[in-house]
């Protein structure tokens, strides 16, 4: 048996039910079935998939990625072909796969998000949506709506009406009270918490004085992130008792514990994808020989142990 | 496309920061033609750095590279016997001759590694193959005998004039064909620096001459998953498809796929 | 002459005139002296020295400093002596050397910081105020101030009340608009803006289960959180025309110009003064050499270059 | 106190994980006495390492350490004619055996470190000294015919009894005192791992022998200007000196200047 159908991985909280706690970050893993040869997705617990946009969207102009102080800044801009080919040409080819999947859905106004959730709901293709309020390279919506409990109530109730589908939010890292914004999508009926997104950043080239990036702007992420994401794994998991989707910066089996023990659920792997591609099957590896070492017989007791010595 | 732990056969110097690596893995030596890449780790940089295949010898790849910054100086400092992790190979536009029956060949610098493998590949073929490989100086043109060897024509351009013409590779491209005017089934294959690259395809277009060419970005992944890697595409269908990803559509492209305005812009 | 007093690098923006725009922030080079052998203070163009509370401040428990991905997470919570002590005993010492002297001040209440500057304000020692507002290690007051738009309104209000001594904002990074607060601070009467403060941060140890540091949370500083503190100065700029005082990260005379051309009119180094204690010397001379080659006269030419292109 | 980069003299590996450098740095040399550390930079590790000065000899000093994590064991793989960038010397709080007329050493593993430059700074001075040195095993004991030179009494503690007495060091101190009642003029000084200190701490103080601690914690400075390094303070005058900064005002202290039950409930 692979690693990542040991048993003892599997989650089961809330609406959460995983066979193994490590999921591919969206934007990070394609649409899943590219890196097969290497990177399998039955490896995964579950697979998010690039955003989408009820449009087809062009994305930012290149160059889109740039390595700085040991991370990565992005800004792809949510290049896709919008929903209507989503479900036909992205999800179908992944569904053959023992994997959960899920549909990080994206909008420029709260409209768009009910009509791509209207559109999954239709055919029931995906497990899971992640409501994503927090992409930093858009102009318009986005990271815009992830900063506004209002925005998020507004959404969040909005894409609950259309679907029984499991709810994920996906939040932004750069708010002054990520409890707050929770609380709102709580109360509203969302299913699960998933955090974080990149953080807002800009390089400058001192040469030719210009961005790096084409468009000036982008989302940080990769191991530096990794400190302040388990800080605000903690205080989500201050602020709520349902399910914690827990990434940023994640590179090893070690640090996916930290997050378990800071108070994650699960976690997704985004960055670390692009220097180790086999870095799920190594997470729940790790995991496996953690538990044998550590005495643990469940995830659901490692996730959120160090929390509870603080809080309980 | 596999990820491996492969053993450097050999390390060598060539001089000027150029380096030539020949490392073991024999599913990527077998799998690779002209024109795919590799991802190379580079010590404790975070993105692998995307190198093409130069040449394949038995179960090993060559790379040939310069040392520019952090990654490729690491790569630079690995000796015989140390390990290397790579995945490969990487793209799927590859530098295909097709029914050419003239293919001319315009290499810039490092530009020249996807085209040696290209000539060594493909040695047997029907096509004439006309080399044009612009450098610095002479010190800086490399493996001048295999090139002469492997080709029909060589010329060997140097802005200094130590080697060769003086002067630009695309300028002497230019003054070739004011000579011998081109003709049904040439094909220009080309890879080096922008600047040349853009004056290869003008001339190439201008000329309806089929070019295919072998682009450079920054690349995230290398596999098709991160969508950094990518050009402005010409006469998208949609705006999803305004830009294509080099990893996975090429790197090597059909000139006439890129939007030129927008990508000699952005470069 | 030294580097350090070459009269290209003065700064001269409203009320932040500095004979070189290389300050060190406020808990990284204690009261100014303490390092002389190797690192002087006339090599800064101004001292912020450890931050002040009213009463003396135990601080928190140790561990208070860890290393991770890259950075450290500290948590030292403004252990000092309190402000009776602190003219007498910390400014008197620093005065004799030509730099200007930047007094770091905190409160439990709005009530603390007008105290504090009262008793600035007396014997004039310092040369300016920098109100912390952004201590993400103080179970009252700091960062909850920093957070909000109005409690910050109210202290800058309240302390301009009580001094014309130059006064900054020292800013938090982890809000949700920075803008926000630098207009209520902007709109009470501050003269300069500084940032960034630490990101608030965790490392779990997983062998033992426990976090780190003996406060569990601490603040995460130096390289790794360069490109965010770039963004956020880029933020500033363009929220203020007040002069700005970039930090976060700071490591080379290149990471200084990089905070110049997003919108800094000087920068400050913190967490780097632990690896290369010479910094500042070192900042100077790049920032000479720069404008040697780039043919830059002045500082302020470069400050806000970058920034300029895009938006003017 | 100065910032050199120091070049090394020699690296000398002891075994088991131990090593032992000589680098040239002819101010700290100079300047060094017992309980001196230096601060030294460790390869792409952020913060300096803070290690005890263990020897001088002319202008080059000594450091004995053990590789555990990653910036140590970037030290030990330095080689002769490198250079490491180094402060120092750092610590004011010093070995001192004043008028002390019997001095009690213990050292656990590396913390023999700043109690061998004791013993061999002063190898003349009037005092006694009784060395009790513990480590796991025979192969951990280094500098032994060195030690027996410098002190009138050696005693050797392994955990398994490879060498000398079977047990904890602590135990040892404890039974030698049971034979030699405490005298006046005895001074106790030790270095090791925290458990230890904690048993020789209580030792001493129930037996009121004075008693002078090197202790450790995490650095961010070394200079004093960061305040991480903080030890709980007994009796603090006011809140602001409840706790005191090692790396200044130690990290050699009177064992009197530690809030024994915070300290020894944080480590
Ligand atoms: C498909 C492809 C094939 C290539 N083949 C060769 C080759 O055969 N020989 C050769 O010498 N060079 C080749 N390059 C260029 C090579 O990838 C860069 O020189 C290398 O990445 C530089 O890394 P560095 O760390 O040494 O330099 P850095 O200091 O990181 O960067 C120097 C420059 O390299 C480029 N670069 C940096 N990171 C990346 C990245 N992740 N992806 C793409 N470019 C990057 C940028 O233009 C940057 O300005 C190829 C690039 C691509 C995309
Ligand atoms: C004043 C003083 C003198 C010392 N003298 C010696 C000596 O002579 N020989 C010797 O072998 N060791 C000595 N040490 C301990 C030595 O500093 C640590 O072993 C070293 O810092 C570990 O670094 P690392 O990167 O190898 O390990 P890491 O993996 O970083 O950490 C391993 C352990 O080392 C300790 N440590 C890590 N960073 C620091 C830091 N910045 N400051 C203090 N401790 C840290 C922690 O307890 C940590 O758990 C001394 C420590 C102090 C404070
Ligand atoms: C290239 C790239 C593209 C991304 N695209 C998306 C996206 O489409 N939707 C989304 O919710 N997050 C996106 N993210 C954010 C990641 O899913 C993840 O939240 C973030 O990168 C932090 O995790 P990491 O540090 O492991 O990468 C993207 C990240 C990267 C690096
Ligand atoms: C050990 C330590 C102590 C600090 N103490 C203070 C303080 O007392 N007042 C304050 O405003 N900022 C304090 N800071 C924050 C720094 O001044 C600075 O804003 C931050 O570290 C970011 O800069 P850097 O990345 O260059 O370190 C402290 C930072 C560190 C690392
Ligand atoms: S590099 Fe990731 S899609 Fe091309
Ligand atoms: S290590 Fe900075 S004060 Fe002691």
């Amino acid at each position: 048996m692979h690693f990542s159908d040991d048993p003892r991985l599997r989650v089961d909280k809330g609406k959460l039910r995983l066979k193994n706690p490590v999921i591919s970050a969206s934007g990070t893993f394609g649409y899943g079935i590219e890196m097969q040869d290497i990177a399998h997705p039955e490896y995964y617990g579950a697979i998010a998939l690039k955003g989408i946009t009820v449009k087809p969207r062009a994305g930012n102009p290149p160059p889109r990625i740039v390595e700085v102080s040991g991370g990565i800044i992005n800004s792809v801009g949510l290049q896709n072909d919008g929903i209507y080919r989503f479900v036909e040409e992205k999800v179908m080819p992944l569904k053959r796969y023992r994997t959960a999947i899920i549909a990080n859905i994206n909008g420029t106004t709260a409209d768009d998000y009910f009509f791509i959730t209207d559109k999954l709901n239709e055919n029931a293709s995906v497990d899971y949506i992640e409501i994503n309020v927090s992409c930093p390279n858009v102009k318009e919506g986005g990271v815009a709506f992830g900063k506004n409990p209002k925005a998020v109530a507004h959404i969040v109730k909005g894409v609950r009406a259309k679907t029984n589908i499991p709810l994920m939010l996906k939040l932004t890292p750069q708010v002054t009270d990520i409890g707050e914004i929770i609380r709102a999508a709580q109360d509203n009926g969302i299913d699960i918490i998933s955090l974080i997104n990149t953080y807002p950043a800009i390089a400058i080239d001192i040469n030719t004085r210009k961005p790096l990036l084409g468009n000036i702007r982008g989302g940080f992420s990769g191991p530096p992130v990794k400190p302040m994401a388990i800080n605000l794994v903690w205080e989500a998991r201050s602020a709520t008792d349902l399910p914690i989707i827990g990434m940023g910066g994640i590179s090893s089996w070690q640090d996916a514990v930290e997050f378990l023990l800071a108070g994650a659920d699960a976690i997704a792997v985004g960055t670390w994808h692009f220097v180790e591609p086999d870095i799920a099957a190594k997470i729940n590896e790790g995991l496996c020989n953690y538990m044998d070492k550590e005495q643990f017989s469940t995830l659901a007791e490692i996730s959120g142990y160090t929390w509870r010595q603080y809080n309980e | 496309m596999q990820q491996i732990t492969a053993s450097i056969a050999s390390v060598r110097e060539l001089g000027s920061a150029y380096f030539f690596i020949e490392a073991c893995c024999p599913h990527i030596a077998k799998h690779a033609r002209p024109g795919h890449f590799i991802n190379v780790r580079c010590g404790s940089v975070l993105l692998r750095r995307p190198l093409a295949i130069f040449s394949v010898d038995g179960s090993s790849i060559g790379i040939f590279f310069k040392a520019q910054g952090k990654g490729t100086s690491w790569l630079a400092q690995r000796r015989a016997g140390e390990e290397i992790d790579i995945l490969g190979p990487l793209g799927k536009g590859l530098f295909d001759e097709n029914n050419a029956k003239r293919v001319i060949l315009v290499a810039g610098g490092v530009g020249l590694a996807p085209l040696y493998f290209y000539l060594k590949y493909n040695f047997h073929s029907g096509a004439k193959k006309i080399l044009f490989y612009g450098a610095r100086n002479a010190n800086t043109i490399f493996f001048q005998n295999e090139l002469i060897d492997m080709t029909d024509e060589c010329f060997f351009v140097t802005e200094d004039g130590s080697l060769g013409e003086k002067g630009l590779v695309n300028e002497e491209l230019r003054r070739y064909f004011l000579t011998y005017s081109p003709q049904d089934g040439d094909l220009i294959m080309t890879c080096g620096p922008n600047a040349m690259i853009k004056e290869i395809i003008s001339f190439a277009e201008s000329e309806n001459i089929p070019c295919q060419v072998s682009l450079e970005s920054y690349m995230g992944c290398g596999c098709g998953v991160c969508l950094s890697c990518v050009i402005p595409a010409e006469n998208p269908e949609q705006a999803g498809e305004s830009y294509f990803r080099l990893c996975t559509e090429g790197p090597v492209v059909d000139s006439k796929k890129i939007d030129k305005q927008k990508f000699f812009n952005m470069v």
